[in-house]
């Protein structure tokens, strides 16, 4: 019943409930970009008065709120759930949402860029509809044949568990952007593209998986992944990417032979 | 881009850059994306409808564990047990190729390294050269390079004549 | 300026706007209009699940489901579109099953279902397993699957388009207007059927589980347009938001066990809901919370919180059933929920009013008629099938029951009407707005408006309200609407002009604070998410309606909030106490 | 480009820098070693000249630059097929790096004077 479990308080738990810590002085350097005013970018520094425990959206927000209102990106839901706002911070990719202040070292400038390999179109904010392009160019919707059953379609635990991972992708371009093939040659479908058809291949009520794999065994497809690793590194939603990638290249291979 | 140009006095665009879709708002702007090295175009890309590149990736995983044991064991002799480029001479090579064991080592890992080595160029290629006709002229050029290299080196493995 | 014609056009790509454009993009031509690219609608941040008696798991009927639905909604429920909702909850589950959606299962490999807050085994026994969910990523799972669908029927799409106008001539629907946000244009969107489905208005408040996004346009639009808007007072506050950060940590985690605790470890909801304990309706929690709070029983070093303690369930249960917010614990907190407790307050979250429509979607012009041709779906509508009090899960089902029927019944408006001529130079009213936004030389900032905004209504129109506390509230949002008139944007340009945007967004937000607390302070009772500390019982016979309110313009142009009633429609369920 | 643009990515990235890098090396040294050793075909004398003059110090290090290289090349092309073909691989992926880089080292150290010795006679008697 009620056992009171509170006597022991970790030092995390103090720590998160101590409140708002002692505001620091954080430089963000933002890569500017707004071709109405001038057609090349610039980086701009900004000084903020900080709570380290606060979210690099928050200082983004400061700015522009406080600062410069010209300043423009993305942000929707401000707790890495909806992908708007995967940009570059020190030179990785991550959601500003999701990227506390105080895991970026604000000692030094925080570095903020737009995702490479999109058309930059002002600031922060790049062209999502080629990498939109490629999501749909892999047919990410369940295919299946015949009658449909009454009920829900039965699907065992492990069968639901195989493909669990894949399903948390929420199109945010982090992985994409972050591929040295991607940048080179923007032709290629890219990990996300891959990870929602890997959704799909692996469901077992889908029955496009052959359709799918065609389409991964382009020039462009699968094989352009030369296992870098960014993706995966890059994932704000922790998928194991290039496992996924993996997965399909072999279930390739072995349908193939 | 011509950073010095005010954006005033830019061409106003049909199209837009990054959509290529007409947008007739007059903003100059329109005309200034930063962009990608080659983005992807709005179609979906042509099925190539053959199992090229899968055959081609499985190869570079299979020529590469055999080229382990042939290149590893060929450095072993080589430059270790055999004591390096110092005890390299004619006379070295043409004991060595009496054999026809070594011969067929040799042939087997010039051949495999050479595919090996040009696919992986290939590879390299399509990645770095932006335009479609650069792409085909390196590639070309390489490709050249490697069958002449292979030939010749076949040749050589053949009809070596110790006693030249 | 562009004109294009659709025969159909849906405002919004969340939940209800893309399930409406799957019905109507098959039967008519349907143009998308939404402000975000469709994936990153906030329905995606719904965790816990979507409520239909299955009876997967354990006995259950859609009877039951809709006597919760009436209770939870404290009797001002539509009592008809509740019967109609929990009954085709059912195939809306199945439906979405069979376009792909990644259900957690049942050892048999059917759908899996929990417990969820207020939803219980014959009318209030105990609690029931009824919330049909995809681990705590329900609504990510059916935003995608939706998108999905959207993609596989080749819906057409205009993404960052702001709907800023709708457009009325001759009493019926010709259509809206919307801002391009990438070039700054403006497009006027001729039409049979508009289908309005654009969310909920929860960043008028500071600590809040919405998107930054969340700015109620579409009532806002509505309203500006003469429309009504319906007991816009009932905005839910959910118990468990990270604390200070508003973040939701899914009553799913109540679902699983966990429980809210105070400073003394102490399990209080035992307190103030015997039967239903920790799985009590949302407003009853939240103001257990709050309580606990005054009463000094809080946590921390100023007492401002309350425990959310799931550190009695097995890791491995926490890591398949709540994955997410474990993982919002560690990143946004730093603290591990295996053993620590989660530090949380409520934190604004639903809003229950909204446009009114009828159980087709049809939206109404006042109490009897409807606006041919005009729908309205999801958190932006009110059917009403959430009452003074919306119960987990059901919004979810919501937006997929009346997000189809409002697809369906537009794309059949739209087969059998002809369009309505476009009223002279359409495009006027948004054109004016955003020219005197983008000229305006005032000194106020948008910043500073919306942030005295969210405090004082956070101050004084959340979980506990007094006729006190309204009356500052309509004291200062009044100040506020009038120095907004005065506020000036720095960035001037035509493309991606976001500043712009957040100006006018405000501009909605301040229309909506004001409707909501002047229909609060009228409300002078206590009725679900709707608590007056000076009325503290519920008042049946003064106030069992609805609220709807009416936005008046004064010959020297300055508006005012009229305030009309429309009764509730009841079928089996008598009014009885409310008790968990 | 002003600095920052790099991608700062991390040990899957800069391993894959270096086997390409390798690769492309390799495979240049591979077309000229083709080429040299074609000498035996034309003569015995002009095939031991060219070979001579590979023997001094700067081609001795270059050849151990070389075996750097390849062997690099050839553990890392391992660590990439146990990626492709081993279901744990890319779970692994680090500790697979750094066992590469491991034994990387212990091959270098062992071979260091055996490629070296007759650079090391010339310099150090
Ligand atoms: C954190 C959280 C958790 C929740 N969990 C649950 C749950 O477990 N179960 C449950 O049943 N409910 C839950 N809810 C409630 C439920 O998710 C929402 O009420 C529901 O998803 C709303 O869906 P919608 O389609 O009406 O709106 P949204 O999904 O918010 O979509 C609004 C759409 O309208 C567009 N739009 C807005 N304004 C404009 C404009 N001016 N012009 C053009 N387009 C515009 C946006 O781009 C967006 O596409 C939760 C809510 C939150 C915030
Ligand atoms: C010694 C054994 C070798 C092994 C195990 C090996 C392994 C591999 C593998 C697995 C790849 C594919 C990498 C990928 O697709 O991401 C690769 C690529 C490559 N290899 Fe090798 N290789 C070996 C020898 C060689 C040799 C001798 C050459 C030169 C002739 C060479 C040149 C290349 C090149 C140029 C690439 C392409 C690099 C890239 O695309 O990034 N390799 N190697
Ligand atoms: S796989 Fe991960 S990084 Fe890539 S789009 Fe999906 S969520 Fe974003
Ligand atoms: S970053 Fe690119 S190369 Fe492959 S492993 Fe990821 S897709
Ligand atoms: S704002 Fe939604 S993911 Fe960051």
């Amino acid at each position: 019943m009620s056992t009171p479990t509170l006597e022991k308080h970790s030092a995390a738990l103090d720590a998160a409930e101590a409140g708002a810590t002692a505001l620091i002085n954080v430089t963000l350097r933002i890569r500017r970009f707004n071709p109405e005013e001038h057609p090349d970018p610039v980086w701009v520094d900004y000084q903020l008065l900080m709570d380290p425990k606060e979210r690099v959206l928050d200082a983004l927000n400061k700015v522009k709120w406080e600062q410069d209102g010209t300043l423009t990106y993305r942000r929707s839901c401000a707790h890495g759930i909806c992908g708007s706002d995967a940009m570059r911070i020190n030179g990785r990719n991550r959601l500003a949402c999701k990227t506390l202040i105080k895991d970026v070292n604000p000692e030094k400038p925080i570095t903020v860029e737009p995702i490479k390999g999109l058309a930059v179109l002002k600031d922060l904010i790049v062209d999502m509809d080629p990498f939109f392009q490629a999501y749909k160019d892999v047919m990410p919707f369940l295919i299946t044949k015949g009658n449909d059953p009454t009920r829900e379609r039965l699907q065992s635990q492990e069968d639901r568990e195989r493909f669990d991972d894949t399903t948390k992708c929420i199109l945010c371009a982090a992985c994409t952007s972050s591929c040295p093939v991607f940048w080179n040659d923007g032709q290629y479908f890219g990990p996300a593209a891959i990870v929602n058809a890997h959704r799909f291949i692996f469901d077992s009520r889908d029955e496009g998986a052959e359709q799918r794999l065609e389409i991964l065994n382009d020039r462009e497809g699968v094989w352009r992944c030369r296992t870098t690793f960014n993706c995966s590194e890059a994932c704000p939603r922790g998928i194991e990417v290039t496992k996924a990638i993996a997965e399909v290249k072999r279930a390739l291979v072995t349908r193939r032979f | 881009m011509a950073s010095d140009t005010p954006v005033d006095q830019l061409v106003v665009p049909a199209a837009q850059a990054h959509t290529g879709q007409g947008l007739g708002t007059g903003n100059p702007a329109d005309a200034f994306v930063v962009e990608p090295a080659r983005a992807r175009t709005k179609r979906t890309p042509r099925r190539t409808r053959t199992n090229f590149e899968m055959l081609a990736w499985l190869f570079m995983r299979l020529s590469g564990i055999v080229l382990v044991v042939l290149i590893l064991g060929h450095l072993l002799i080589m430059l270790v047990l055999d004591g390096g480029v110092s005890k390299i001479s004619f006379a070295f090579v043409a004991g060595r190729w009496a054999s026809p064991f070594w011969q067929g080592w040799d042939l087997l890992m010039l051949w495999l390294a050479m595919l090996h080595g040009a696919n992986g160029m290939r590879t390299v290629i399509n990645d770095y050269a932006e335009k479609d006709s650069t792409r085909l002229w390196l590639k070309t050029l390489m490709g050249a390079a490697a069958v002449f290299t292979v030939l010749l080196g076949t040749l050589v493995i053949f009809t070596f004549d110790p006693n030249i | 300026m562009q004109i294009h014609q659709y025969d159909t056009v849906i405002v919004g790509a969340g939940g209800a706007g893309m399930r409406a454009a799957i019905e109507s993009t098959q039967r008519s031509r349907t143009a998308v209009l939404t402000k975000l690219y469709p994936t990153r609608s906030h329905t995606g941040a719904a965790q816990g699940g979507m409520c239909a008696a299955l009876a997967n798991v354990e006995e259950d009927n859609w009877e039951w489901h809709t006597f919760d639905t009436v209770k939870g909604g404290d009797y001002l429920v539509d009592q008809d579109a509740a019967e109609i909702m929990c009954k085709e909850a059912i195939d809306a589950v199945i439906d979405l099953e069979k376009m792909g959606l990644p259900f957690s299962r049942t050892d048999q490999g059917r759908i899996d279902q929990r417990r969820f807050g207020g939803h219980s085994r014959n009318h209030g026994e105990a609690p029931v397993r009824r919330s049909c969910y995809a681990a705590d990523r329900t609504g990510h799972m059916i935003l995608q699957t939706l998108f999905q669908n959207c993609v596989k029927h080749g819906v057409e799409f205009f993404n960052e388009f702001y709907v800023l106008d709708l457009l009325i001539n001759e009493g019926r629907t010709a259509g809206v207007v919307a801002y391009e946000l990438a070039t700054g244009e403006i497009h006027v969107f001729q039409a049979k059927a508009v289908v309005f489905a654009s969310g909920g208005t929860g960043k008028m408040f500071k600590v809040t589980s919405n998107a930054h996004t969340l700015t109620g346009d579409g009532q806002a639009v509505a309203y500006r347009r003469g429309l009504p808007l319906e007991d816009m007072e009932f905005f839910q506050f959910h118990p468990t938001g990270i604390w200070r950060m508003g973040i939701l940590l899914t009553e799913g985690a109540r679902g699983e066990g966990g429980i809210l605790r105070n400073k003394d470890g102490e399990r209080f909801m035992e307190r103030y809901a015997p039967v239903m304990k920790d799985l009590a309706s949302r407003d009853v929690c939240s103001r257990a919370i709050y309580s606990e709070i005054r009463e000094g029983r809080g946590c921390g070093p100023d007492g401002d919180h309350v425990y959310l303690d799931l550190t009695h369930l097995p890791p491995e249960q926490l890591d398949a059933k709540l994955p997410d917010i474990t993982e919002f614990a560690r990143t946004y907190l730093g603290i591990e929920p295996y053993t620590d407790p989660i530090p949380i307050q409520p934190t604004a979250h639903y809003g229950m009013g909204g446009i009114p429509t009828n159980v087709e979607g049809e939206v109404l012009l006042n109490n009897t008629e409807v606006v041919p041709g005009l729908y309205a779906a999801g958190e932006v509508a009110c059917v009403s099938v959430h009452g003074a009090n919306r119960l987990g899960t059901n919004s979810l089902l919501d937006i997929n029951v009346f997000g189809r029927r409002a697809g369906l019944a537009a794309a059949e408006f739209a087969a059998n009407n002809e369009f309505v001529p476009l009223p002279e130079d359409p495009a006027a009213l948004v054109q004016n707005l955003v020219d005197s936004l983008r000229e305006s030389p005032g000194t106020e900032s948008v910043a500073q408006l919306r942030k005295e905004m969210q405090e004082s209504m956070d101050a004084n129109a959340s979980v506990y309200r007094t006729g006190d506390t309204l009356k500052q509230a309509v004291a200062d949002i009044a100040a506020l609407r009038e120095r907004y008139k005065n506020v000036a944007i720095q960035d001037k340009g035509e493309r991606f002009n976001t500043d712009l945007l957040e100006a006018i967004e405000l501009g909605n937000l301040l229309d909506l604070a004001e409707v909501t607390v002047v229909s609060a302070l009228a409300r002078e009772e206590s009725r679900g998410g709707h608590y007056r500390e000076d009325f503290p019982t519920r008042d049946d016979v003064k106030f069992m309606q609805h609220t709807m309110a009416y936005r008046e313009e004064a010959a020297d142009g300055s508006t005012s909030v009229r305030l009309d009633y429309k009764p509730v429609v009841q079928t089996r369920y008598q009014p009885m106490e409310r008790k968990y | 480009m002003p600095a920052g643009t790099l991608y700062r990515g991390r040990e899957g990235m800069w391993s894959w820098v270096a086997h390409r890098v390798t690769g492309v090396l390799i495979f240049f040294f591979l077309f000229a070693h083709v080429l040299d050793t074609a000498l035996v075909r034309v003569s015995p004398q002009d095939y031991d000249t060219v070979i001579e003059t590979y023997k001094n110090p700067i081609v001795n290090l270059m050849e151990y630059g070389l075996t750097a290289a390849i062997l690099f090349h050839a553990l890392n092309g391992l660590r990439v097929v146990a990626v492709d073909f081993w279901s744990k691989g890319a779970k692994y992926q680090k500790q697979l790096l750094w066992s590469v880089v491991g034994v990387w080292v212990v091959l270098m150290a062992a071979s260091f004077y055996h490629i070296l010795q007759h650079t090391l006679r010339t310099w150090f008697g």
